[in-house]
């Protein structure tokens, strides 16, 4: 009787935003993948977001059950909440960020950064712990700790402007920001992330369960997963039409699309998993320390991981 | 309204669309961060033929008016209870300066927090982003009244609420206006706020959709029906009460 | 009992620092039924002393007794007539005239009754739709006194009701008050620094002196009524009044203060 | 060429959607050094007449002429005491006085010599420091005439400025200003409802008919100066301007619009 | 202030923490979204002790102080204008009130666009934020000017500047105060906005830091201090004057 979900809980309320890397939850809404699995009975209520401080907020105040989020908010969650409040369930992209740099900046390598201001999204989110780690390791010190590198945080649009002013030198964004950087722009895409990371792939986007809605609806959760993981197959099998999916949400959703040279771009720059990538969300979180974000206390991830579901899924699909 | 007003109008607008379409083929700044006013046009034609726009539009006003409702009554309650009563205005009176000087998206986290992801939350933020103007208006308004038109109402028998409806509030009615057009504005304001955080329907989640796909013409042209709508109201219904209230006193 | 007493009234005011005696112990006693005119000099305390009977100005010491016991607050049992109108800018004529009648939840037609009577007196019937800022000083005067009237109080104060208006405007309202105190038996207190209508329309005339303010001299005037502003049989009260006053301010420009 | 001419002054004002004709085609000569009071009703135009003459409201047809030219704006020239004092709340007494002087660019030891020469003949001299909330009515009407008179103006425009006084302080007045006339043969025209004030203080008497409103008559007063309020000889002239002006409100409350 | 007066306040914020305390120790919400006041105490003192609160205090309030005084000097003079000339307001006036609608993210574009990632570009959004509020305060207060005072000023002989200097500003300044008071504190608002999303130096960025950290006490930590100097400032100020001006008029 597989088919009969019991669970305390007829709504599922899901957090994501509407860009590129969040492709497994526009694709399976819009593809109706996730509705097929988890029946009628449940209603899924779509939450757009578009910055993760705020949908670990939420998910904190009792507003979303399951979101797709970056490794650096959710780590930070998870720690705020003392590993109450979350858990990892599932990855669902990695890569699909660059370091870019503006055509007369006279970059061609890492090697000419001091001196240049960088761009980089909100303090302590993906990119901008990546970069300032890159710059710790080519020994580069920061302008606030009496260094020569300017890091400058701000939005992803407000970087493109800057960029198209000539008032920066570079930036560390995700896609499509990054394509249309180097597509309308100029920029020169110096190195893709996933180059400095080993197998060069990073959880960029993870899915994220709130801990309570986890234990008190396994089944639910459990058709989630499924779902997610068809999605994800189904976006690997269907590059090209998911490109179209993803447009089409873009113009139901906001009346506007993004070129689909940039779209195309884009997607190809990043994949679509749903491999947590556990090394590198632990390598995430070291990095984000040595840089203070994680507090005064010192840090402890012990249990940030469910991936028991997850891991039975696939063993079934790879049986089946 | 006149029709030499709207001439002026007129005139007026169209040498600023002018300067700017002349800016545009200047070219100091790439087409893509900043957009000519045809561009903006046709976004807003796209907008509007494919409803998108009226629906946010719908949205947003409806959220706006409960807000900002709100918002005219908390203030003007408090502002006159702090005129009058001093202890009010010694305790409550300084806190609310303190939380007006806190910007919506920190109030964002509570809203959600209290409300979760509704329209409530929403209307939280915009009725705490106008609420201070009418305050503070009303306060100053209530105590700048001629002390021997109170006396009077008082002698005659007026007090507690009568005299606030029937005195008070007359009597402070013209400069409250200013308070109420500002409470407006800053409502319009908070509301859109308020959307762009929570990325919830509206004409603020449009703006931020537009930011977020990085078009900076859709962005314009959001912003120019946030301020059209902003100068109908202030002007059909601002301007006409005013308008009659002063003449009424014998200043228009 | 007297209806209304002062005992030994106190008041002093600040000015650039410093504390400015004006009244400096009134004594008044009004019986029910009286009409007592106050006179005396520009700035003694006339209008500060009709606030302090009025509840709208506290003594700095002394006291107010209305029928044997001490007021503490302003009320419609004793309505004032502000000396600077004071009317209200956002009510039309009729409705400055009928507010106190709609506090006290009297019904419109009522209201609307009543006011046009006393609009009709005070001449200005044509003039009830009109905002205050359309009236002149004399018109605003005359509203300010109908305001007054309609409450049909105990006590009625007023202050220089009649200073803007012209002498045969006011002539006529020097017989309709005398005519309206006899019909209904009030209490009045009329300040007034018109020798003329303190002795057409006090049965009592009270004089005070110049700042720091006392009770100089009290005159009673025993005369028929309604009396008329030409009354030559008025003379020699005014001639006393008169006598009374000049005393208070020094003829040749020295100030006294 | 007379100093100040009116042609055939109109006015009319909005009242309730209707237009209310209040000045009805005033004809006016007055020459450079006269005296001349103006008396009428209350509400019959004299204050918005002064307005017209001060070029602070324009009339619906007409003219005046200052020198036999048109004037279009007002200014220091012809100053005006208001009806309603017209203080400024935020400056002191003195500042107040000092206003019209500080514009025309005096310099402050001399506007202090001036003000403070003014405030001591209103008697004002202890407040100087006081605010206008501190006054008295009657004190503020004092400070509006000092602010008037320190301005020295070729033509004095006052809208019953004694109205707020006290006999006393007022018949001071009647002889300092007759005084300061006869000094700097100043043009004055001077608005009362008072009859005795204007027999005392003008040389010409000029009647206003009721609304809508044009000159009725006008009276000379050729009689030896300084006046007193209580000259004997100057009843004729007041028997003569109650006569015209009795004709104009009718006894027995009826109103006459 | 008298002594009386800070013991009701004492009273009162004392109550508002012990509420807050009891509010936490009853555990309606979890710890990382509900802090206790002694958890955003040691965020302060951790702060105030490694420097960069007064860093950012320091840093916040000199943009503060220039966006401000450019808000209320162009506030004014628009404010005036608009009141005493009708074309002024029949135009700008109109356009002001719309733009007063556009909310500070909406500014950030056009400040980095115009002045790039500069002080400039934070002060100018400042000021955006603060210049409405002043502008139709002044205008609502000009228009009210009792108008015989302004002719009674005409009558003795001013105009233009002086007119304006000596006459309509200070007859209007009882109420123009409303208009500064508000002025201050959305200018407080508009530059922590302007701050966070420039993300550069300051008391904003300290709040973006906590935001973006999920650092709820940090951030209410932040937000008390914004509070706290708001408060401070219009206890020390705004209330001074108005309570000088007020008494000068006869209204306190
Ligand atoms: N609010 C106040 N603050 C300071 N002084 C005041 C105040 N009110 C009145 N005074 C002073 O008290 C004295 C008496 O004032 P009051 O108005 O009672 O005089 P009055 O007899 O009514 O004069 P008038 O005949 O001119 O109306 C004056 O010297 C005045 O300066
Ligand atoms: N701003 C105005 N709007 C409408 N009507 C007005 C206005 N000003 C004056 N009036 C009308 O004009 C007439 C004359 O007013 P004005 O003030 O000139 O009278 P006045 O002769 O000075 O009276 P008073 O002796 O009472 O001062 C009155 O009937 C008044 O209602
Ligand atoms: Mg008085
Ligand atoms: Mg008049």
């Amino acid at each position: 009787n597989s088919n009969q979900i019991s669970s305390s809980e007829d709504t599922v309320r899901v957090a994501f935003f509407p860009n590129i890397g969040h492709s497994t939850a526009i694709v399976g809404l819009e593809k109706e993948i996730f509705t097929k699995k988890l029946g009628d009975e449940i209603k899924i209520e779509a939450k757009i977001f578009d910055s993760g401080p705020q949908v670990i907020e939420s998910l904190f105040a009792n507003s979303i059950d399951i979101a797709y989020v970056g490794p650096g908010p959710t780590i930070n969650g998870f720690l705020k909440s003392h590993g109450q409040d979350l858990k990892i369930i599932a990855g669902a992209a990695s890569g699909g960020a660059s370091f870019v740099a503006h055509p007369d900046s006279g970059l061609d390598d890492a090697n000419d950064l001091s001196g240049k201001k960088i761009a980089a999204p909100q303090i302590s989110n993906t990119q901008d712990i990546s970069l300032r780690h890159y710059l710790d390791q080519n020994n580069l010190t920061v302008a606030e700790k009496g260094g020569t590198v300017y890091v400058v945080n701000i939005a992803n649009p407000d970087i493109y402007t800057l960029f198209a002013k000539g008032d920066i030198d570079a930036a560390w964004v995700p896609e499509p920001w990054a394509t249309m950087l180097v597509q309308e722009l100029n920029g020169k895409r110096v190195f893709f992330e996933e180059e400095l990371w080993p197998d060069e792939k990073f959880a960029s986007v993870l899915l994220v369960a709130r801990s309570d809605f986890l234990l008190q609806n396994p089944v639910l959760v459990d058709r989630w997963l499924e779902a997610h993981v068809e999605t994800t197959e189904w976006i690997n099998a269907n590059p090209d039409e998911t490109e179209i999916v993803f447009n089409d949400y873009l113009k139901k959703l906001t009346g506007k699309t993004l070129p689909p040279e940039i779209i195309h771009e884009s997607f190809s720059n990043l994949h679509i998993t749903y491999d947590p990538i556990e090394s590198s969300v632990l390598t995430f979180a070291q990095r984000a320390d040595s840089l203070g974000y994680l507090g005064r206390q010192g840090y402890d991830l012990e249990g940030i991981f469910e991936l028991q579901q997850l891991n039975s899924i696939q063993e079934m699909t790879q049986n089946g | 309204m006149k029709s030499n007003i709207v001439t002026k109008r007129i005139v007026f607008y169209l040498a600023l669309i002018l300067s700017w379409q002349a800016l545009d083929f200047a070219n100091i700044w790439p087409d893509q961060i900043f957009p000519s006013p045809l561009e903006v046009a046709e976004d807003l034609a796209f907008g509007a033929a494919n409803g998108s726009l009226f629906y946010g539009i719908g949205t947003s006003m409806l959220r706006l008016i409960i807000g900002l409702t709100i918002a005219i009554a908390g203030g003007l309650a408090l502002g006159i209870f702090m005129a009058r009563f001093s202890v009010v205005n010694q305790t409550i009176g300084s806190l609310v300066l303190g939380l007006q000087s806190i910007p919506s998206i920190a109030w964002v986290p509570i809203a959600i927090l209290w409300f979760g992801l509704t329209d409530a939350g929403i209307i939280f933020v915009t009725a705490i982003g106008a609420i201070f103007a009418v305050t503070i208006n009303s306060y100053t308004s209530v105590k700048n009244i001629d002390p021997t038109i109170i006396a009077a109402a008082q002698n005659m028998g007026a007090k507690g609420p009568q005299l606030i409806s029937s005195v008070l509030i007359p009597a402070a009615f013209p400069y409250m206006i200013a308070g109420f057009r500002q409470g407006w504005a800053f409502a319009w304001r908070g509301l859109i706020g308020a959307e762009l955080l929570f990325s919830f329907l509206g004409l603020g989640f449009l703006l931020n959709v537009g930011r977020q796909l990085n078009d900076v013409s859709q962005v314009i042209a959001i912003m120019l029906v946030i301020m059209g709508i902003g100068m109908l109201v202030d002007g059909f219904v601002f301007k006409k009460i005013e308008r009659k209230v002063m003449s009424r006193w014998g200043l228009a | 009992m007297a209806k209304l007493e002062a005992k030994n009234i106190v008041k002093r005011f600040e000015h650039n620092g410093e504390m400015l005696p004006t009244l400096d112990g009134i004594n008044l006693s009004i019986n029910d039924g009286e009409f007592v005119c106050i006179v005396g000099p520009s700035g003694c305390g006339k209008t500060t002393l009709l606030n302090i009977i009025a509840g709208l100005t506290k003594p700095d010491s002394g006291q107010v007794l209305l029928n044997g016991r001490q007021i503490t607050t302003t009320g419609p049992d004793r309505t004032l007539v502000f000396q600077e109108g004071a009317l209200f800018p956002w009510l039309k004529v009729s409705d400055n005239v009928e507010f106190g009648l709609k506090v006290a939840g009297i019904p419109k037609n009522e209201r609307s009754e009543i006011s046009s009577r006393y609009l009709d007196m005070m001449q200005l019937t044509k003039f009830a739709d009109s905002y205050t800022y359309q009236l002149s000083t004399g018109m605003k005067q005359r509203v300010a006194i109908a305001r007054a009237l309609v409450m049909d109080p105990e006590i009625l104060l007023m202050d220089e009701p009649f200073a803007a208006l012209d002498a045969q405007t006011r002539d006529l309202l020097l017989v309709e008050l005398q005519l309206i105190w006899e019909r209904t038996k009030k209490t009045i207190l009329f300040v007034t620094h018109n020798i003329i209508e303190s002795s057409v329309l006090g049965s009592r005339v009270i004089v005070l002196k110049n700042r720091p303010s006392k009770v100089k001299k009290e005159i009673i005037i025993d005369h028929r009524r309604p009396r008329l502003a030409e009354d030559e049989s008025l003379k020699k009260y005014q001639q006393q009044i008169l006598a009374e006053l000049r005393t208070e301010v020094q003829p040749g420009g020295k100030h006294t203060d």
